[in-house]
């Protein structure tokens, strides 16, 4: 039976990690629980998972990326998941254009793509580069460091203001983004126009080491389960200071769709790698056909 | 010449200077005699505006007609003023990393513009004088050297040709044999008054020796607790005589203090023997 | 005049007692503020021997390096010494003058004071932040990144850079502005030749400085081997990172010795 | 002998002309290397001055900074200031026989050379991978900064250490030789008493770097303010991200300020 | 006491001692003269073992019947040896920042025990021992200011005490009246003189005027490129005698030269006038 419990928080696509606006939610955690909980804090989700790796972290919150690498690394396994205020299941990654931008389609961007410059989301972003680069991309068939007159990668806070500024003439971006900016900054979000969107994007995971032992694992998930479904005013607010609904089950498996990305991207990748024997080439892919149709059958 | 009327001038916690009236008519070489901190250095470095007396004291300084400062403010044309004054310090004030033509070429600096002396294009002109000042004080052959690389001596005559250089009217030398052996102490002092002689040049020259003050200078202006002792004839100053208004501080203005080596300060070395009689 | 040839025994003369108080004191403010930083700083040296294992553990994940995609990172440690070369350069050229009109001995209080906070200002915000805020404006890329570098360092050389003006032996200067030269000759002169060893071995060492902090610029995506640094730590190819880091050890190490040599003909 | 009273007329006198060939060939490679790194940096300079616009909309919406959760920043400096103190104090603690150990003056050369290889690496290597493997040690938090923080300012504080005691007067310590003393005793009795002031004012300079610094390890969750500072940004909350600014300005300008006084006591 | 053979050391591109064979008796005063550059300081050196001779040259000095060093490398117990050797030095090594009193405590270093000293924790009979020294010097009325603030001659005074509290058995001090002006000079010789006389102890003194070494050295050893010229009674050295030995350089041995102090050796200033000849 564990006493403390080191609850690791990370700034992901879906939302930000105050400490002020955390603090309601992990003070009405400690009393439903008993535990003590000890929050932590960074911007960078490298840190948490090789502290959960370690067992210095036992509970974190993560994005769909980082959430995979924390299962995969560090024996954590997901137990529930957020879900927005506005009660849809998850995001959208989109692609971004200036508002005067004669362009305002896919077909209208991937047409003109040799006279645009395209602003990338950073690699490990899942709306950012994961997304656009399966759904825009590999499944059309062309390469943006091909087909683009130029490509910069950054994150979204700064390929959103690089659009408005005219910087860059497209760019990545996902539906949180712009509605944090929509509230900080509205005359920044009225010069951008969403040209594409895509598929749904399940929202941010909760992940705890595999092995923490049952009867906090029970509290835990009773303490999460039951939050702002009592009908308490507090919890309510406090889910809503979050930008969240109450939260719902889930498991490993809400990471399929992304899995399912990452490997089209490693396949890709090693298509295009010359630097390996054409015999270890096949061996890989095949290797990884193996994974995505073992990951399409449990779909 | 110059002008100094109520000078007066407070540090923190005593008198520097206290009520200074003194003329100093063109043409003449005048000493400044006093013990150690007796305002020498002080008065010298108000003379060429390099310090502001008590404000509002009534003090004032004109220098060839025109005001160097006022009421412990400097005149306005006070930088005009100085290209006129050359000062040889104490300490010589050359700049140690530049060479010695560089530094000589510094007095120049009051009347070639600014461009040309920032861009190190001093017209060839200038540079003729200064090596010609150079060879006077016998430093032509150092000209390239650093100036950190000579000895005290050789520093002290590079400063003298600074202020040749100058061309300046007024040539205000500050103990300028301190830290010289006798020789080189003959040789400065030669020079100074060699310039006096051949130039035309109004000097001011303080020192710690009465000797050479006898020797070289027709007047002296002598100086104790900031206050003016004595202004007159430099013949008259007898040892007893001297005695009578320094009281038992004469001995140390008449033969060098054997102690002067062993006070707290280090790198100032005053000690200098009984002055060589006889001239070059 | 006297000769302190006599022989005095004076067993214990009064040792400066004011000095030794101001001595202790002294101690005791500065434990008093590392007891104070105890709880704050969360210190728990027993956690450190205990779970030293973990740390033996993720290290050797370090090892052995992968040099396999040396080639990349080699041109992004290029592009990182050109980052820190013109950034290195224009906060010299800036913090020249900076640097001079932020001494107490040269400017007067009303110039001093006001520059001395903007470079404060500089100096206290970290390169990433400025980063962030250049490349939104310039963009993205290497360029972002000399900017953000060219701010911090300007700062913090005109600081350096003051302080060896205000260390400077005035006797000089006042040899130079009684000639009746200008303010502009007095600096150029009498201040610039003093300072300039310090200056030049101040700038080598910043330039060093900024070669190991273009490598965090890569953060914010303002170019060099920083980005890819990020991209392998991120992506726990932590083989890939210690390749990296091997070759920044050793850019960084032959920078130093290469700086050493010319600090030395300058100093 | 001679005393050269003559009047000589040389008119100009050999100038060194191999001086000013080197000093020409340095700038020539000043020059090479500033034109090879402008393509590499992506030098553009005119987007700085076409972009202008952008900055200064965005320099706008900084202001007014917007303080209204200055209590929480204030607590995150206090922390990120109790982390650098002790990170810098135990680094000191660490620089001096680190610092003495590679100095050529007092070590022999198989001591020295792989000292300083050591320290290299320590300061080649950023703050923030060296948080990274202690967060596995002792968990999140700003213990962790405090150990990162401590082997980087080592390796700094080490090299600058060592630097000092390479300047020293060796006059000194052959006269404590020439009784008899033992190594050490040359060192703390020869060695220490000169180098003590520079060594103090570099190790409060450090301090100062290290508040900066350690606003940069909240990106791996080690504490301290710059975790608020980053979210600010990524949010666009750019009012607070002015206000934190603000307070971190003046948090390090007053450590600046103390630091100064303290460096005048011991110089 | 002493004992030097065949002691040769080359220096780059020069000889700096060359085949020095000699012995000092105990209880003798030696002076050691030449010119600048004789290499007086390099044989002193070599004596505390500061530095080493010419490898596998055969050259040995032994101190108190122990091996200093042989063939260029220093003996084992050299540090054992070295606390039996006291020295003064020509810039008196004394470290600034220390107080008086901490610096002649560091005569103690060889025999108290390194954990003492380290922790400031030296045996009340030491520092009254070492308050004794500098009684005897003149200097106790300073023993708790710093080094740095004391003008030469009173740091050469301390570096005396120093090597008082040694407990040295053989003492060597190396031009120790260089820097000091005559009345300075004759304090210091003559404590050297009183040391020798109370105390027992061997004294070999570096002079750079033979009007000191006949006062107050039975014997001189003469040095010139690093060869003994001379070795037998100062009484001998007769300004004739000493031209015949050493050519043209005699004069500056004997009548202080005034360029000294245009030597470009700035901070070094060795003009002494003739010493007075009566003793104190
Ligand atoms: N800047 C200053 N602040 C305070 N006191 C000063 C200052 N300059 C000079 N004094 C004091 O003024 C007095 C006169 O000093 P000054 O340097 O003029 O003496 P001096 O006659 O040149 O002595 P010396 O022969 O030693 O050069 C001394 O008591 C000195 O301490
Ligand atoms: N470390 C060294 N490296 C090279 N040459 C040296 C070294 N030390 C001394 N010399 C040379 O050895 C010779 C003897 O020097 P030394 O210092 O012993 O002379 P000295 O008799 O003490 O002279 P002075 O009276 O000037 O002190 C000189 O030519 C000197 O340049
Ligand atoms: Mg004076
Ligand atoms: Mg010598």
């Amino acid at each position: 039976e564990m006493k403390e419990i080191n609850f690791g928080i990370i700034s992901t696509e879906a939302s930000m990690n105050l400490k002020t606006i955390w603090q309601p939610f992990l003070s009405d955690m400690e009393k439903a629980t008993g535990l003590k909980i000890n929050a932590f804090f960074a911007s960078d989700y490298a840190g948490i998972i090789e502290g959960m790796r370690f067992n210095k972290v036992q509970v974190a919150w993560y994005g769909n990326k980082s959430a995979m690498e924390a299962v995969d690394r560090a024996d954590g396994q997901i137990f529930a998941q957020t879900v927005p205020a506005d009660g849809e299941a998850g995001y959208y990654s989109h692609l971004i254009v200036h508002k005067d931008s004669p362009l305002n389609s896919l077909e209208d961007v991937l047409k003109n793509a040799a006279s645009l410059s395209f602003g990338n989301g950073d690699p490990n972003s899942t709306s950012g580069f994961l997304v656009p680069s399966y759904y825009v991309f590999a499944v059309n068939k062309v390469d943006p460091k091909k087909i683009f007159k130029n490509v910069v990668s950054a994150n979204h806070e700064t390929n959103a203001l690089s659009v408005a500024n005219k910087q860059v003439d497209v760019a990545t971006n996902n539906s949180e983004n712009l509605a944090r900016l929509n509230v900080t900054h509205p005359d920044k979000r009225g010069l951008i126009k969403v040209v594409w969107t895509s598929p749904l994007i399940p929202s941010d995971p909760l992940v705890w080491r595999k092995d923490l032992p049952e009867a906090t694992k029970a509290k835990l998930k009773n303490f999460l389960m039951t939050y702002g479904t009592t009908g308490k005013e507090s919890e309510v607010a406090v889910l809503k200071a979050l930008g969240w609904a109450p939260f719902k089950e889930s498991n490993n498996d809400q990471l399929l769709p992304i899995r399912q990305l990452e490997l089209f991207k490693k396949r890709v990748k090693v298509e295009g790698d010359t630097a390996i024997s054409a015999e270890e080439k096949t061996k890989t892919l095949a290797e990884i056909d193996a994974k995505l149709d073992a990951i399409k059958a449990k779909i | 010449m110059i002008q100094i009327k109520q000078l007066t001038k407070t540090f923190k916690n005593s008198k520097g200077l206290d009520n200074i009236n003194a003329t100093v008519e063109s043409g003449e070489m005048v000493a400044l005699i006093g013990s150690s901190g007796s305002g020498k250095s002080t008065l010298m470095r108000h003379i060429c505006g390099l310090m502001c007396c008590d404000t509002d004291s009534g003090g004032q300084i004109e220098v060839l007609n025109r005001i160097m400062q006022r009421d412990g403010r400097l005149s306005k044309n006070a930088r005009k003023v100085r290209t006129e004054v050359g000062v040889i310090f104490q300490q010589f004030n050359l700049v140690d990393r530049l060479s010695v033509m560089t530094n000589v070429l510094m007095g120049t600096l009051g009347r070639v513009p600014t461009w040309r002396s920032v861009s190190n294009l001093f017209p060839p002109s200038e540079r003729r004088l200064g090596m010609e000042s150079l060879a006077r004080v016998g430093m032509a052959g150092k000209a390239w050297q650093r100036a950190s690389t000579l000895s005290g001596g050789q520093q002290q005559r590079v400063a003298i040709a600074r202020a040749l250089t100058q061309r300046a009217k007024v040539l205000l030398a500050d103990e300028p044999i301190a830290s010289l052996d006798p020789e080189s102490s003959r040789i400065v002092m030669d020079i100074l008054a060699q310039i006096h002689r051949e130039d035309k040049i109004t000097v001011v020259v303080s020192l710690h020796q009465v000797e050479y003050a006898i020797r070289y200078c027709p007047r002296t202006i002598a100086l104790r607790q900031g206050r003016v002792v004595y202004d007159g004839p430099s013949t008259a100053l007898t040892p007893s005589f001297l005695k009578e208004i320094y009281g038992s501080e004469t001995e140390e203005l008449f033969s060098p203090a054997v102690d002067n080596a062993m006070r707290q300060q280090p790198g100032r070395n005053q000690n200098q023997p009984a002055p060589a009689p006889a001239a070059a | 005049m006297t000769a302190q040839n006599t022989i005095l025994v004076d067993n214990r003369p009064p040792r400066s007692v004011q000095s030794s108080l101001t001595k202790l004191t002294g101690w005791a403010i500065v434990m008093a503020i590392l007891a104070w930083s105890w709880g704050g700083a969360d210190m728990r040296p027993m956690d450190l021997i205990k779970d030293s294992g973990n740390m033996a553990t993720l290290a050797g994940d370090f090892f052995p390096p992968n040099f396999s995609e040396w080639r990349l990172y080699l041109d992004e440690i290029i592009v990182t010494f050109h980052l820190a070369v013109w950034g290195t350069f224009l906060a010299v050229i800036c913090a020249v003058p900076f640097g001079i009109l932020s001494s107490e001995n040269i400017a007067p209080w009303w110039i001093y004071q006001p520059v001395r906070r903007v470079m404060d200002a500089c100096r206290a915000i970290n390169e990433v932040v400025f980063a962030m805020l250049f490349v939104v404006s310039v963009g993205l890329g290497p360029f972002a990144g000399v900017l953000a570098l060219w701010v911090h360092t300007t700062g913090v050389l005109a600081k350096l850079f003051s302080e060896a003006v205000e260390a400077i032996d005035p006797q000089p200067v006042e040899g130079i502005r009684a000639t009746g030269a200008t303010v502009i000759e007095e600096v150029i002169f009498g201040v610039i030749p003093q300072v300039l060893p310090l200056w030049i071995s101040y700038s080598l060492y910043r330039f060093e400085s900024n070669v190991r902090s273009a490598t965090v610029l890569g953060i914010v995506g303002a170019g060099g081997i920083g980005v890819v640094l990020w991209e392998m730590i991120r992506g726990f190819y932590f083989a890939q990172t210690c390749a990296i880091m091997i070759l920044i050890i050793i850019s960084v190490t032959a920078i130093d010795l290469v700086s050493q040599r010319l600090r030395k003909l300058f100093v």
